[in-house]
């Protein structure tokens, strides 16, 4: 297990896992969501592959208004 | 005869007849927000991208309503202070809005919440070469616009007065020299618009849009400022369109003055 | 929901919609006019009298094709530079136009044409004892408001600027401090209007209405420019009942700034 | 025959008419023009009893554009 | 050469320097007034008169101070509604100041404080003929103001703005049409003025002095103020005989173009 | 206390009494540039270089004439439109006037002869690691005032309108907001200024002085202008130090209604 | 004795004594105020010969701040 | 000889000889003029030892007039 930060609050998660693992595991539908991880965009392309590190610093962001 | 005939303009290849492009901030509730677009008249939506927190699906339920609406989106960067976020935030609402349209913030000062001229054109530049479409907001710089044209932007959208601000058009000369001097461009006055007066003025001086959200958001009754504020960017363009008679320094009678009676020759 | 409800208003007991009253001169053509005055939806015409040659046939031919457009007619007594005149010349305008309306102008000085606020107020006391209902055209002054009220005037017709100026509400806040003052009575902006956005700003005070002329017969394209006024009129007249947000000092943002990204806690 | 002033144009008329046969004379018909003489607004209903006098001021007046 | 040449004007036939006419009303304390009286460079202070109440030697104390700064006096008749109770102050101030001179108001409207333009021209016109020199305290209006002049006064006090509001000039336009209209007669912008800029741009439209007191007495700094007014008058009078450029609508260099290095004919 | 006690400012460690930077371009002749500069009470003049043709020995007597008037001298780089040409000029005004104060100018377009925001920044960095004490000359833009502060400027120059339209502030809300977000440095308007009612406007906003040219060079009487913008200067500067009344929305009397005579309880 | 009003307030005075004999009577000095009776201005010259009547309304007024 | 720019009028001039030179013999007075060359600075301190090249575009400029 390691210590990541998700939209600021820190969280344990299994290095060993996918973010395509996590995101569901997390409560997100990766559908309706956009992912950043330190920073920089990650595509869902890369979902499947991608595994975090400690100390990551993972943005999960969804449709608000705007003006 | 009554209804001017056509009058489409274009914004990176797509065609729109409403000049009035709103926000879906800052309603009383969502159904609100729906009717006050469907009223405006408007095609073209700002929205933007947030944290979620797993648990609420408020969020989601607005995204839901609002793409009922059927309408075009343009996501934004607003908030952002650096070109880097505002690059992450481009991509992660091209991917999630499915649109290569982006309405580019990049926050100067926390103040007066105006753009950062220096980051804007950097970030303009980037997003370009990544296939963006990119809708800059910016101040009413004329060299600035120029170089946010010269780095690849289709349309500008240089400010009327500080966002939420409602102060209209601070400085008509400045908006008015920047029309001079880029005709090629579409141009929208993006925030500072308080009434449906400032909407005409704009178009007035040869504007082709605004973009606006508080003051219909936070109208007392956004419905009915909606209907206004479509009614109004109508009067402004076909003003712009028929050409308005020139300010006179003196009066000049309408009636005619010939034939008046009373008068006696001696 | 598109469309905001019945929203009327009465003069001497007479229910309009449109709030626009227009003029009959200056057009490059009667057709032109009739186009015009049809664009503008305006349900209220100003008309005069002059010394008719009987050889010419040609202002003969101007009314009987602006009757044929079936408006109410406020025939004016522009020119008149007294008391006596003005009397004379509405006696005159009730017998051939068959309406007992008029639009009371003084002329007070030939150079601004403005009306003479002290004969103004004498004029408006006789006929309204003759039985008239005057309209009268006035400087944007309060107590010579108050006057014209006091004799009898059901409505109140103050300047934006001088006629023919085109150069807008010259002194928004005498007219808005009249609106406060006197609430009972419809007030019109008369004389001044050179463009949409000005009479969107009349209605955003509080103005029931707005009566012009040159601003629409002058236009490039007239029949354009009465659309224009017409949908201007709608949307000033909309946001006044809608509420207009605050204006404010310093920016506020319109997109949320809770769960912004990329910002991390220390 | 007396001289009398129509529209601000001297004109010789007959003094024994009234104006109800003046003015189809002049070429006006009394349903389009209203008439004001020496300043004075001139009722309709007078026109048949109505006498000029030398010098009178008579002016005709139509419909015209107006702002 | 620093110093422009002697520029008097004349107000009924008495010869003054300074342009700026000051109220003694509203200061911190009498110390403070008589400062401030001095520091402004004015010649002419207005004053009023109340009730005494027999017990109370205050307002004495402020009349023997006011005295002994040796200046003209100008009373007023602030506060009277009517004609009758105008000419009675009036009668009572010449007794009692020893002078026929009169700052002539009558409020017509409790809100905005405005001159009755009905009721000052007939105040104006049976004063004069009781022998006094009459300043008419009076609105923008230039057919009231040419009412005044033929009733005898020898120099008018349009209002810049409503008392006490320190908005300056409301309606520069109408200040400019009175200015051209009626040259022969000196012309004093009375009340609203608010700070220094109005004063100079008062007397840049060419206007030959200016009257205030709350700008001064309630400034932060009454003393520094007034300084700051009697360098504004100063300014703004040497500007209107200096004659200011004209206002350009596009740029032009002050620095020669010609001979500009670094550019390569080819 | 009619003259308020000494109030200096400091440029780049040199004090200065007078707030007014004049330039020396444009006069009818060279004596009448020296009168005004005088008269003006100016402390720091701007000059230039171009090309010098042997033969013409002109610009040397202009030169030696300027000289005499020991004041100090401000070299600009007006007509300069890249960073390399600004920086090259600004090396041989250093060498040949012996001063390292600089104006910067970067021109961004012939039209409006506005700066190139982004050269200007790029230029300044540049000359301040030169050595440069540069005054930058910019827009009214609050983020690009702060970037110019942070590569070092010590003194920031915001234009009023493009120079010598004579249209005084455009933008009066963004000088604000910048004198609000930089009230660390000193602060002039340069460009713009067209009558000494601007010039006091500048400084009643806080600003610290006004730089100007074309309104005394080319107006009808020069001298006497210089002499009119010295005071006006003065009067805003004192204004500001005073503390202006707050302007208010209604009206309030300044003679006291307590104790008005002819009024009867009952 | 008679009622007056003296600036708005009711006295009872001597409707023998003239003007002249009243106001240093109320402490006045006559030559720091100016004096109105109903309305009307009364010069210092009626001062010694002017009685008052019942219900009389007197104005006495001095110098104050103006604007 | 050499052909070079003085000013953007092409002049020919001795290529041995130095600034220090040329400029009198161009009729400047060195201490009331600033050079530049190909539109870099040139100090005093290198007028002596400086030569031209042909081509060159050399830049006089002189006080003047500024606003």
């Amino acid at each position: 297990m390691i210590l990541i930060s998700l939209n600021n609050e820190s969280r344990e998660c299994d290095s060993e896992l996918a973010l395509a693992a996590l995101l569901p595991a997390w409560g997100f539908d990766w559908k309706k969501i956009a992912v950043a991880i330190n920073g920089d965009f990650v595509p869902r392309s890369q979902y499947s592959s991608l595994r975090l590190n400690a100390g990551d610093q993972v943005d999960v962001l969804a449709p608000v208004q705007g003006g | 005869m009554m209804t001017p005939q056509p009058d489409n303009w274009t914004l990176y290849g797509q065609t729109f007849q409403s000049r009035l492009l709103i926000g879906s901030a800052l309603y009383p509730s969502p159904s609100v927000m729906s009717e006050a677009i469907t009223a405006s008249g408007s095609e073209i939506i700002t929205v933007s991208l947030r944290r979620q927190s797993p648990s609420e699906a408020g969020g989601e339920g607005f995204w839901q309503q609002l793409k009922s609406l059927n309408k075009t989106f343009l996501p934004n960067t607003a908030g952002c202070h650096s070109v880097k976020e505002a690059v992450t935030l481009a991509q992660m609402s091209r991917e999630l809005f499915e649109t290569d349209w982006l309405k580019l913030e990049v926050v100067g000062d926390d103040y007066n919440l105006q753009p950062d001229p220096v980051a804007t054109i950097a970030a303009a530049e980037q997003l370009i070469k990544l296939g963006f479409k990119v809708f800059p907001y910016c101040t009413d710089d004329l060299v600035i616009c120029q170089r946010l044209r010269d780095v690849g932007c289709e349309v500008l959208m240089p400010w009327g007065s500080p966002i939420g601000t409602g102060r209209g058009l601070m400085n008509p000369y400045n908006l008015q020299t920047i029309r001079e001097r880029i005709p090629e461009l579409p141009l929208i006055v993006d925030a500072g618009i308080g009434k449906p007066s400032h909407a005409v003025q704009a178009l007035e001086l040869g504007y082709d849009g605004i973009l606006l959200n508080t003051a219909i958001a936070q109208a007392g009754d956004p419905v009915m400022m909606a209907a206004a504020f479509r009614d109004a960017v109508a009067a402004g363009r076909q003003a712009a369109r028929a050409g308005a008679m020139p300010e006179r320094q003196t009066a000049s009678p309408s009636t005619p003055t010939l034939g008046m009676p009373f008068w006696h020759q001696q």
